[in-house]
């Protein structure tokens, strides 16, 4: 790290505390706007962005030793791994009672939701010792 | 931890790389509260976005700016130990700490109502209970539950680093406040993602 | 120890092929497997200490040999992929005349409803060369039905339908298995599916307690929770049911569905999120309320509605 | 100069140690105490199946038992195993350092491991759990009347451990690496635990984040996997499987590392193909992440989500195939003894192959249809965890015996154990994968009378491997006693380790190690 002054350094905090509290204010204004899906899609970028600000400012990834770095980038592509092939199979798994349809037929998407009830599944007898 | 062979830059950044490989693990830690929201907010989209109504806007988006604020301090704290600036270090560690206890005691709040307004999950929960309404609150409470638990841990790191600084007589523990710091931000990290997805998924019907 | 064999039976010509596949498979393995056992040995013996064997210029490396045994097993292995995933596609594709039997699994036995209303535990007697087609539902925990005898095995998941289809080209009696772990009485939730000829297949469809058929029983649940009410008053403000099954249904959130039965199921319980384009949100939600028999009843009644 | 065993030989000194060699040995202790507990639990689970009745044990029993077994060997003997003992005592020496980079964080893995291994006993005692290793739910938070919590607890507790021990490999072999000790002089041991470790990271987290959502269902009966309030059962799957299908290479690329430095040790020249052999380690450590749905074929998820899932495993099979030829290379004009540690290898590398080639019918989608969930499956991972990783486990503890203890172990009982292990193994679960085929179901406390035979000749084995288990015990503990002084380098080994005395001075090397050309040609200026 560079020697800086005491001065330099408050002025540069202030600036990315100042930027993180706009994008604060911007993505719950953009919240309040009715947009539907794409208030997720906003607030998701508004929040990437706000946390690579705070990971190269205030967890200073910019250093010269690469290995943080490395480890920051590995650990985000393995939870996108996980998350991004749980939810395309989540997604896709409606087709399955249907395979292999000509496409003409196919609708593109037929799950309902999962989130029904089993009546009776209390009314069974739990095993018990 | 006695290491002969590093010399104090080498310490320094062999303790971030050890800390950051626990960040690395809190992240995945984190995943699969992650993918549970995934998960309910593309097949159970109304209750979410209802439930996400329920929540308190104002004091989650003054939250935010707390903790926002707190990660400031703790930047200050931490770049400024570099110039031996002792007692200014002290104080912002100091602010650091506090602000992290306003907000739980905002959230502390928050839950209170939650849970007086029968939004925790159960048998006399409050909302339509077919629709991911209480889904959407079991991830609300686990996750926020588990950040607050984080941040205690924090407060009570940094209040410890405060100690050792305010009653260290050579130069200022490098390596221990780096660390210190990355984790505090961490968990900043970890607020920054909740944020939206737990007060703003659709605030407006 | 009666009864041993090594090859199980093959009852479906599904099972005949993925036995073919599976020895294919061993051919492969077994050679590869019999190759490195003949290396180690060989140069275990051949290059034993005190051996007077040559050992002038030992390799470290050889960048054509490693490439060439990566390449070629990946070759290979994506041959295999290609055939299983082809077979495994096969086998989840009903046939067009299938018959549709509900199979609702609990702790610790199966209940199989016969589309005529016939039904029978932990026993299914279909008919040979009749292809046929199961909806599996869970009324408590996660189970699984397998029959070695049809190489068919398929997770029954409580909160939705699971559906596997085979074809039976052997009359017998072939075990039924529960797969997955489902409790204390796991081991015991076994049945037997029985395949007879088809006049025999028909004489039993008819014999027995000769309760409604599905669709009547489901007919009079129609009635009984009122969904004729709106249904069927021509009133336009519930859509008409009749000759629904398997048609495309535009929804209100933009999505284009197959009322099938794993749809209709979710609309049932969840009318809101399955709430069909143009037409008020005033069905009440009857997640809770049905049995899974009961919507199995009601489904089959919509299916010749 | 004194070794470290002399040093601090109190029972104080030894639980307060930071030296990792001490911690290898306290965790040494423990797992092996673990072992012979699931061992136990195993033997009853055969002799229950010598006979189609559930006549031995009562079905509820049974179920804990394959319970205890599974929890207990998964996370408190196999995962720890090579990487917290070998790895804990060896990497430090095999790159030249003092210590580990945490020193007191290691010791805090070991007690974090023994409390949460602790817990699961006490939840074992309680009663037990009935779940299976594998917690599924529904049936584990809303149906099971056992132990659940506790024990789920316990997991997550142990993962912990876990973590904090990758953690501290991943900084060591970063940051601690002798001058001169370049990546690729590395021994494959060190490289295959630097991947273990990231897996180690990794995916731990999201198993102990997937057992807290178990407890907070059980407890507050909410579904997040439970479908009556909106969960889904699959999610559950995917989470678990997303830990569990990489901690398979926890377990079994610790034991490549030890192979891969045994084989060339006793054929008496350099691995063959040393590059592809580090690349193939982290191949499969990547490809490991990708490949968890391969265990759902069945489960009612997506179709093409599952052609992917099997394209992707039959990817992370070219890796394992490169290490297996490589070994096999590397006996060419080799100069090769049998001892113990060589027997543990060769045996390795069969049972391994079998276990990996058996692994292909599995990830075949239509094959896996019909042998999933069954004896089939039962057998393969046998054959890489047991087979596998134990069998590498065991060769390196005889061939490390020496720089650990400073004692030779006695050369003939050891021959005669790693034979009976190897017969007694493939006694016990090659018909195992008949039984698979012909449809037996895994987890049947009773099951029908075709199935007998098999189940017979199985438990058959199943004794010697007991006795083949129980032998090294012995005699071990007898050469701590009894056996012969070990020279610094019995085994003309070429690692860094062999430079040091046996049993190493505390401080490792009595000089700082500088390393000049391939590490397999030492010419550090260690103890000597």
């Amino acid at each position: 790290m560079t020697e800086r002054s005491a001065v330099g350094i408050v002025r540069n905090v202030a600036k990315v505390w100042l930027a993180l509290l706009g994008l604060l204010a911007l993505t719950v204004g953009t919240a309040l706007l009715p947009l539907g899906l794409w208030n997720t899609v906003l607030n998701t970028v508004i929040a990437l962005i706000k946390v690579v600000l705070i990971g190269l400012c205030f967890m200073e990834l910019l250093r010269h030793d690469s290995l943080p770095r490395l480890m920051a980038v590995v650990a985000l592509f393995f939870l996108l791994i996980q998350l991004g092939q749980t939810i395309s199979e989540h997604l896709t798994r409606g087709i399955s009672t249907t395979p292999w349809t000509p496409p003409a037929q196919r609708a593109p998407l037929q799950h309902g939701g999962v989130d029904a009830a089993t009546p009776s599944r209390r009314a069974y007898p739990a095993p018990g010792h | 931890m006695s290491l002969t062979t590093i010399d104090d830059a080498g310490r320094l950044e062999t303790v971030r790389l050890g800390m950051w490989a626990f960040l690395a693990s809190e992240l995945m830690f984190f995943g699969p509260l992650l993918l549970g929201w995934a998960y309910g907010r593309i097949s159970m989209p109304d209750g979410f976005a209802w439930a996400s109504r329920q929540t308190d806007l104002w004091l989650g988006t003054l939250n935010t700016a707390i903790l926002l604020s707190s990660s400031a301090a703790m930047a200050l704290a931490v770049q400024l130990s570099a110039l031996q600036l002792k007692r200014q270090v002290g104080r912002c560690l100091l602010a650091c700490a506090a602000l992290g206890v306003v907000f739980l005691l905002i959230k502390f709040y928050e839950w209170h109502r939650e849970w007086a307004e029968h939004l925790f999950p159960g048998p006399d929960f409050a909302g339509p209970a077919h629709t991911g309404a209480p889904y959407f609150f079991v991830v609300y409470f686990s996750a926020t539950f588990l950040h607050a638990i984080h941040l205690t841990i924090g407060i009570g790191v940094t209040l410890t680093m405060w100690r050792r600084v305010h009653k260290s007589l050579g130069p200022l523990p490098q390596p221990a406040l780096h660390a210190a710091g990355l984790y505090w931000h961490f968990v900043d990290v970890v607020w920054v993602a909740l944020f939206p997805m737990l007060y703003l998924v659709e605030r407006t019907p | 120890m009666s009864d041993f064999q090594l090859h199980p039976v093959a009852a479906t010509a599904h099972a005949a092929q993925v036995d073919t596949l599976f020895y294919c498979m061993l051919a492969l393995t077994g050679t590869v497997a019999l190759a490195l056992a003949f290396l180690i040995t060989f140069f275990s013996i051949k290059y034993r200490k005190g051996s007077n064997a040559r050992r002038d210029h030992p390799p470290t490396q050889n960048r054509a040999l490693e490439l060439s045994w990566m390449a070629i097993p990946l070759l290979l292995f994506l041959g295999v992929f290609g055939w299983a995933a082809w077979l495994y596609a096969q086998a989840y594709q009903p046939a067009a005349n299938a018959m549709t039997v509900f199979v609702v699994a609990k702790q610790w036995m199966w209940k199989v409803q016969h589309d005529n209303g016939r039904r029978e535990i932990n026993e299914l007697h279909v008919a040979v060369g009749q292809p046929v087609r199961l909806m599996l539902a869970s009324e408590d925990v996660i189970h699984s039905f397998y029959v070695p005898a049809f190489r068919i095995k398929q997770d029954v998941i409580p909160g939705r339908y699971t559906s596997i289809s085979f074809n039976a080209d052997r009359a017998g009696t072939y075990e039924l298995y529960c797969a997955v772990y489902c409790g204390t009485a796991h081991a015991t939730m076994e049945g037997r599916v029985i395949v007879m000829p088809p006049a025999d297949y028909a004489r039993w469809l008819e014999s027995g307690d000769q309760a409604d058929g599905l669709s009547s029983y489901g007919q009079t649940l129609y009635r009984q929770y009122g969904c004729s009410g709106c249904h069927d008053a021509g009133a336009g403000n519930a859509p008409a049911l009749t000759g629904l099954f398997g048609q495309p249904v535009q929804l209100a959130d933009g999505r284009r569905v197959i009322a099938d039965e794993g749809w209709l199921r979710e609309a049932i319980l969840q009318p809101h999120a399955n709430r069909v384009a143009g037409y008020p949100p005033n069905m009440p939600a009857f997640a809770g309320q049905l049995q899974e028999e009961e919507l199995a009843a009601l489904i089959a009644y919509l299916r010749r509605k | 100069m004194s070794s470290y065993l002399t040093e601090g030989p109190t029972l104080r000194q030894w639980l307060t140690t930071t030296d990792h060699k001490k911690v290898a040995i306290l965790y040494a202790i423990a797992i092996t105490l673990f072992f012979f507990i699931g061992g136990a639990a195993a033997v009853i689970i055969r002799l229950e199946l010598a006979t189609p009745q559930g006549d031995l044990v009562p079905a509820q029993t049974y179920n804990e038992l394959f319970t205890a077994h599974g929890v207990i060997m998964v996370w408190f003997f196999l995962i720890p195993s090579i990487p917290s003992v070998l790895g804990n005592f060896l990497i430090p020496l095999m790159i030249g350092a003092r210590d580990l980079a945490f020193p007191r964080l290691n010791l805090a893995s070991w007690y974090i491991y023994l409390i949460g291994g602790v817990g699961t006993l006490w939840g074992m005692l309680l009663g037990g759990v009935d779940t299976g290793w594998t917690f599924y739910t529904p049936f584990s938070t809303m149906f099971s009347n056992s132990h659940v919590i506790i024990v789920v607890l316990s997991v997550f507790f142990t993962g912990f451990s876990s973590i904090l021990t990758g953690l501290n490999f991943i900084v060591t072999i970063h940051r601690l690496r002798a001058p001169g000790l370049t990546w690729f002089k590395l021994p494959l041991f060190v490289w295959a635990h630097y991947a273990t470790s990231i897996i180690l990271v990794l995916a731990t987290p999201v198993l102990a984040m997937t057992m807290v959502l178990i407890v907070i269902e059980r407890l507050f009966q909410v579904g997040i996997f439970d479908p009556a309030l909106g969960g889904d059962p699959l999610l559950f799957q995917h989470l678990f499987w997303f830990y569990s299908h990489p901690a398979v290479y926890i377990m079994v690329l610790p034991a490549m590392g030890v192979v891969s430095e045994i084989i060339p040790t006793f054929a008496r020249r350099k691995i063959f193909g040393y590059r592809f052999m580090a690349y193939a380690i982290m191949g499969i450590a990547l490809l490991g992440f990708l490949v968890w749905g391969h265990h759902m074929f069945t489960s009612g998820m997506s179709m093409y989500a599952g052609m992917t899932f099997s394209l992707l495993s039959f990817f992370v099979a070219v890796p394992s195939a490169i290490k297996v030829f490589n070994w096999t290379a590397t006996l060419y004009k080799g100069s090769i003894t049998f001892d113990a540690p060589m027997l543990y290898a060769l045996g390795f590398i069969g049972l391994f192959t079998i276990g990996g080639l058996t692994g292909l019918f599995l990830a075949a989608l239509a094959l896996d249809v019909h042998l999933t969930h069954t004896y089939f499956v039962v057998a393969h991972f046998h054959y890489i965890m047991v087979g596998g990783a134990v069998a590498a486990y065991l060769g390196g503890i005889h061939f490390w015996w020496p720089k650990v203890t400073g004692r030779m172990y006695p050369e003939m009982w050891a021959r005669v154990a790693a034979a009976m292990l190897f017969f007694g193994f493939n006694l016990t679960f090659f018909p195992q994968y008949l039984l698979g085929y012909e449809g037996m179901p895994r987890r049947y406390h009773s099951y029908a009378p075709e199935y007998q035979l098999l189940n017979v000749l199985s438990s058959a084995g199943a004794s010697i491997l007991a006795i083949g288990y129980l032998l090294p015990l012995c005699y071990l503990a007898w050469s701590l006693f009894y056996g012969r002084h070990a020279p610094s380098n019995p085994w003309e080994g070429r690692g860094l380790e062999w430079k040091t005395l046996s049993p190493p001075p505390v401080e490792n090397f009595s000089n700082p190690v500088v390393v000049h050309s391939h590490v397999h040609e030492v010419a550090g200026e260690g103890a000597a």
